[in-house]
């Protein structure tokens, strides 16, 4: 009863923002700073080139295959070992990045980068073609801060 | 007014929203009154999503309340006919985005039930592991906005703190934050990374005391209580009758969870207590969730204990191309909204012949009109929010 | 200081224009209104010549005359509320069933 | 001819014609925001005649609490609406011509009966209590006290009535 | 005569200049207080630490386009948010921030305040009603009541202290402190600061403004210049009330060492601490929660204080 009158529950909630009140805030200022992900983060897939600039890829299908919103398409050229693709789209305005193409992918040719900003005004920057998959992504990177 | 039109009317309000039409018509005649109608939603701050709410209201009292959904309908069943049964996961991550891996739980289990397959031990403690933060975030999410809805806007941003930190260990185990993806048909992805599990401990240690900041703020609150004992009351046989589940039945006082009736993948072996309040009301229905995120902390305890003693494999032995035989199967797992069913009837194809999935949220939706009756608008509010729908799940 | 008459005057045009609204409007709201004017007028008739004497009983009258006319106020548009339930109107003709 | 005695004028003459405006208005919302203004001047008009606290507690009570109600009422009726009927001309005629008369007669007698007295000096019963709400006070304690007691009876009547009138009958 | 004239001017700008950037940095202050409560920053981005921020959103409010509903009632929808700011800035006229500094000395500065502050309520109505949709009204009726109980309960939770320092002159409430009449009159003070909360429709009782359930209330149709002259008001009324409570109960410039205009912003700004403290640790009641609260436990607990107080004087 008295702590009733006195409003007890009421002054532990305000005891509780205070203290906060002189905590140190946890934001990250976004733009500006950023958070290194992960390095199993599931960002933007590019494409591999081994040391003698050559595709890993050896255009099995087995990616546009997997994927479930169907955003991949290749065109491979040469036979056995010489198979390399001369055509690789992923049309990122369509990728879920569940990240089955790199699972599946045999010669792990594709992996993740941590790029994730694919916000833009321009919706065709998002379709990537096979030049766009083996640029550097570092390029878009701007300093991560963990 | 005639006292015995008076007492006709009585009669009528009584009945509340069994009303037919014609009744309806001859309570208007018997007095003159103007209902008023209020349509809340699709765009409205506090529907959760896109659920639209159409109120009919005798001055501020609701009669009826019509729900009407659809608007984010995305036909993920009809999709996952002419999907293969491995591309189906990253469909069921966006049911209830708030708790996917508990989706992909679900699923995966499911085919695996079809298939005969047997899973590694430590593949499914990691399951289990993930399905309970899973459980965890989605209740802080819970939490959060319907604190917020209450106009509690604090408790708001302190939830999501902790929220960020499980959404961090998603990102750590599985790459991905909010749609992980990680549940594979015969296990999970890829094992965890190393000090993952002691990030997890981190976690477990910091987690009750972060809840006792929730509690400083709503707890013993008398704003708090006022706006949620007793409000959108549902009795224990009406809330069976309606095909309640989960946190909303468990806090109408029925003792009923998956995890502990029918326990499925690890649940059987492990030591965690049923949260269950008969307080039937919008408060009772918030004691269990909290009540709940402490006891899949204790889960997430013990996961960890064995995957740290343990090694082993995390997939089990399973064809490239999944073909299981024509037939069909149930499963139905504890999602965080509650049962969470699928329905799969295979043709013996790589494609399912037919998915249905029995969300929580839907049936749990179905029941706010008989909460509502007889409250008032901002009742409404706490209403929705209590018993969690995401409008992901419910119109799929 | 202001002539006596003066204030007088002013509080004579404030009831009679008061009165015009009571008398010429349909809207029972606005007959309302107008009955407040010939309240407002008769206080400051009040205060002029509480001014005037010197004395100060003037305008304690007008403290009551503002008591009045909240009383008044509040059950007129009760009145006016018990009315539009049964009638779904405020045109001050509708309501005749006293009339004969 | 002083400074007090130019704004009254100034404040009489523009409370008159926000007064006109509050009975010639076809909206009675637009009415009752004349007639807050009214009230206003009115305000000012009384802080001139030297009775502060009646101005405060003109706008209290009636811009800030009868009028407010009105608007209440006449927002929830849909009061505005019921202008949409004719109007009647010869009704009207006839209460300007009614009204116009009694101006005339009262103007009369005031003008003849009043002229050449002075007003705005209140001063002695005011000072003796150290100023115009004290004196108010302490003469509505003392000599008025019975008054003052039936208003608080006829106010509380009042408060009875209207909620009696206007409670919905089915909450009861 | 011309000097004076130009003395009270000068008095007057800089009254309601200062009042008006006040003003403005309250909702940066606002933002920020509330902003560490919930472990975050608060605005950052505009100037250092976000110092600019209250000027960019003045800016940005005053580019906008200015959306006038359909169905709105186009004369009384501008005027409703001009009264309402207006009210709330005239207040500032008879608030003394030190012994002599204030605009002008009313001998019934604080019936002055309360009757003006009443008038400002019509802003809030009018707006509901002019801007022609269901949602606004409901908000706007909804202040209105609100508003006008919560006034009754200001109001008598003044009387005792003014019982006490008997005038309704603010500079004479001062003066008459010896010591903060917070101290003989406590409940008198609790009841005052809920009731402000009430009056000023903030956090318990934003119900006008309950964006969970009424959007925005009666200034959901408003943008631009007129949606930023309510957030003035709102404002420019959260200082009043403060000014009103120090000058009440903590007895406004008096205090030792520090220059009295000094001791009254500080007790004043305790108060702005207080309101936006409380902003960020309560739920929200429900309307009719509300009104119980005030009639039924407000009022007689604040009538028994007059009684309590009256007998104790009598008998001192």
């Amino acid at each position: 009863m008295v702590a009733k009158v006195l409003m007890k529950d009421l002054l532990i909630g305000l005891r509780r923002t205070f203290y906060y009140f002189f905590t140190k805030p946890i934001t990250v200022q976004y733009p500006k700073e950023k958070l290194q992900p992960f390095p199993r983060f599931r960002g933007f897939i590019r494409l591999v080139k081994d040391e003698e600039d050559k595709f890993k890829c050896i255009a099995c299908m087995q990616c546009a295959r997997v994927c479930p919103a169907q955003c991949i398409s290749l065109k491979g050229e040469g036979k056995g070992k010489e198979r390399h693709p001369v055509e690789f789209n992923i049309d990122f305005s369509r990728c879920i990045f569940c990240g089955f193409c790199v699972e599946v992918c045999p010669v792990n040719a594709l992996e993740f980068t941590s790029f994730y900003e694919g916000a833009q005004y321009d919706l065709d920057w998002l379709k990537f073609d096979i030049d766009k998959l083996t640029q550097d992504y570092k390029k878009w990177e701007r300093t991560f801060k963990k | 007014m005639a006292v015995k039109e008076e007492q006709q009317f009585k009669e009528l309000l009584a009945k509340g929203t069994s009303l037919g039409k014609v009744d309806q018509d001859l309570m208007r005649e018997t007095i003159k009154t103007q209902d008023l109608w209020i349509n809340m939603g699709p765009q409205h701050p506090s529907t959760h999503g896109v659920l639209r709410l159409i109120l009919s209201l005798q001055g501020e009292r609701i009669v009826d309340t019509e729900v009407v959904i659809g608007y984010l309908h995305r036909g993920t069943e009809k999709l996952a006919e002419a999907r293969t049964y491995h591309q189906i996961i990253p469909l069921t991550d966006r049911l209830d985005y708030l708790a996917s891996p508990n989706m992909n739980f679900g699923y995966v289990l499911a085919v695996e039930k079809l298939m005969g397959i047997e899973v590694p031990e430590r593949a499914e403690y990691i399951r289990v592991l993930m399905a309970e933060l899973g459980r965890i975030s989605s209740h802080l999410l819970w939490l959060a906005t319907h604190a917020l809805d209450i106009g509690a806007m604090t408790v708001f941003l302190y939830c999501f703190r902790e929220r960020e930190m499980i959404l961090d260990l998603f990102e750590m185990a599985t790459g991905g934050r909010l749609t992980t993806t990680y549940y594979r048909i015969g296990g999970v992805a890829y094992d965890l990374p190393e000090g993952f599990l002691d990030k997890v401990e981190e976690f477990c240690e910091i987690f009750p005391s972060r809840v006792k900041d929730y509690d400083d703020l709503l707890y013993a609150n008398r704003i708090w209580l006022s706006r949620t004992v007793n409000i959108a009351k549902i009795d224990a046989e009406t809330a069976i009758a309606l095909g309640l589940s989960g946190p909303s039945l468990r806090g109408s006082g029925v003792n009923w969870d998956l995890r502990r009736n029918q326990p499925y993948s690890v649940y059987d072996k492990l030591d965690f207590e049923v949260a269950v309040f008969d307080g039937c009301d919008v408060y009772a229905r918030y004691l269990v969730r909290r009540k709940e995120m402490l006891e899949s902390c204790k889960i997430v305890k013990q996961c960890v204990e064995y995957l740290k003693k343990t090694e082993g494999p995390v997939m089990a032995k399973v064809p490239k191309v999944i073909k299981p035989p024509a037939g069909e199967v149930y499963m139905a797992t504890e999602a965080p909204k509650g049962e969470l069913g699928y329905y799969i009837v295979s043709d013996g194809s790589t494609k399912p012949y037919r998915l249905k999935i029995r969300t929580p949220s839907f049936a749990n939706l179905m029941s706010l009109p008989e909460m509502c009756k007889g409250h008032l608008v901002a009742d409404v509010i706490a209403a929705i929010g209590s018993i969690d729908i995401v409008l992901g799940e419910v119109d799929r | 200081m202001v002539p006596l008459n003066h204030v007088i005057l002013y509080a004579v045009l404030m009831f009679a224009i008061g009165l015009y609204g009571a008398l010429a409007r349909r809207n029972v709201f606005i007959v309302l209104m107008g009955i407040e004017l010939m309240l407002n007028a008769a206080n400051i008739a009040f205060i002029g010549f509480a001014s005037h004497l010197g004395n100060i009983a003037g305008q304690i009258i007008s403290i009551f005359v503002i008591t009045v006319a909240a009383g008044e106020a509040a059950v007129g548009l009760a009145i006016v509320v018990a009315i539009f339930r049964n009638r779904l109107s405020v045109n001050i003709d509708s309501f005749n069933l006293l009339k004969w | 001819m002083g400074s007090a005695q130019v704004f009254f004028y100034i404040f009489a003459a523009l409370s008159l014609i926000f007064a006109l405006l509050v009975v010639t208005r076809r909206n009675a919302i637009h009415s009752a925001i004349c007639l807050i203004v009214t009230f206003f001047f009115m305000a000012a008009v009384f802080v001139i005649l030297k009775a502060e606290l009646l101005a405060a507690v003109q706008v209290l009570v009636y811009a800030g609490g009868v009028v407010g109600l009105m608007l209440y009422v006449i927002m929830l009726v849909k009061g505005e609406e019921a202008n949409q009927v004719k109007h009647n001309l010869g009704q009207k005629i006839i209460a300007a011509f009614v009204a116009l008369l009694l101006f005339i007669q009262l103007a009369a007698v005031v003008w003849v009966s009043l002229a050449g007295k002075k007003a705005g000096a209140l001063a002695a019963e005011a000072a003796k209590f150290g100023g115009n709400t004290e004196g108010i006070g302490a003469l509505l304690y003392t000599k008025y006290l019975l008054p003052f007691e039936v208003a608080s009876v006829l106010l509380l009547a009042a408060m009875v009535g209207a909620i009696v009138l206007a409670k919905n009958k089915l909450e009861r | 005569m011309w000097h004076d004239i130009g003395l009270a001017l000068l008095r007057i700008i800089v009254v309601f200049a200062v009042a008006l950037l006040f003003v403005a940095y309250l909702t940066y202050l606002e933002r920020k207080v509330i902003g560490h409560m919930q472990v975050r920053m608060g605005p950052m981005r505009v100037g250092p630490h976000g110092l600019l921020q209250p000027i960019a959103d003045g800016l940005k409010l005053f580019f906008k386009e200015d959306i006038v509903p359909y169905e709105s009632y186009k004369l009384t929808f501008y005027f409703a948010p001009l009264l309402c700011l207006v009210c709330a800035l005239i207040l500032f006229a008879v608030v003394p921030i030190d012994r002599n500094f204030m605009i002008t000395r009313l001998n019934i500065g604080l019936l002055y305040i309360l009757s003006i502050a009443s008038v400002g309520v019509m802003g809030i109505i009018l707006a509901g009603w002019a801007s022609g949709s269901k949602y606004s009204l409901l908000g706007g009726l909804r202040s209105a009541a609100q508003m006008f109980s919560y006034e009754i309960f200001l109001g008598f939770s003044l009387i005792g202290p003014l019982m006490i320092a008997g005038s309704l002159d603010l500079v004479k409430i001062v003066e008459a402190q010896k010591v903060p009449l917070i101290v003989y009159q406590p409940v008198a003070f609790v009841i005052y600061l809920i009731a402000a909360l009430g009056e000023i429709n903030r956090t318990p009782f934003d119900l006008p403004e309950a964006e969970s359930e009424l959007v925005a209330g009666f200034h959901t149709e408003y943008s631009g210049m007129k949606f930023a002259y309510f957030f003035l008001a709102e404002y420019a009324n959260l200082l009043i009330v403060s000014a009103i409570a120090t000058i009440v109960f903590l007895a406004g410039w008096k205090g030792p060492i520090l220059p009295g205009w000094m001791w009254f912003l500080i007790k004043m700004f305790i108060f702005v601490y207080f309101f936006i403290w409380v902003r960020a640790t309560f739920p929200r009641y429900r309307y009719d929660q509300f009104m119980r609260i005030g009639w039924k436990i407000m009022l007689p607990v604040v009538l028994a204080n007059i009684v309590v107080t009256g007998i104790v004087m009598m008998l001192v």
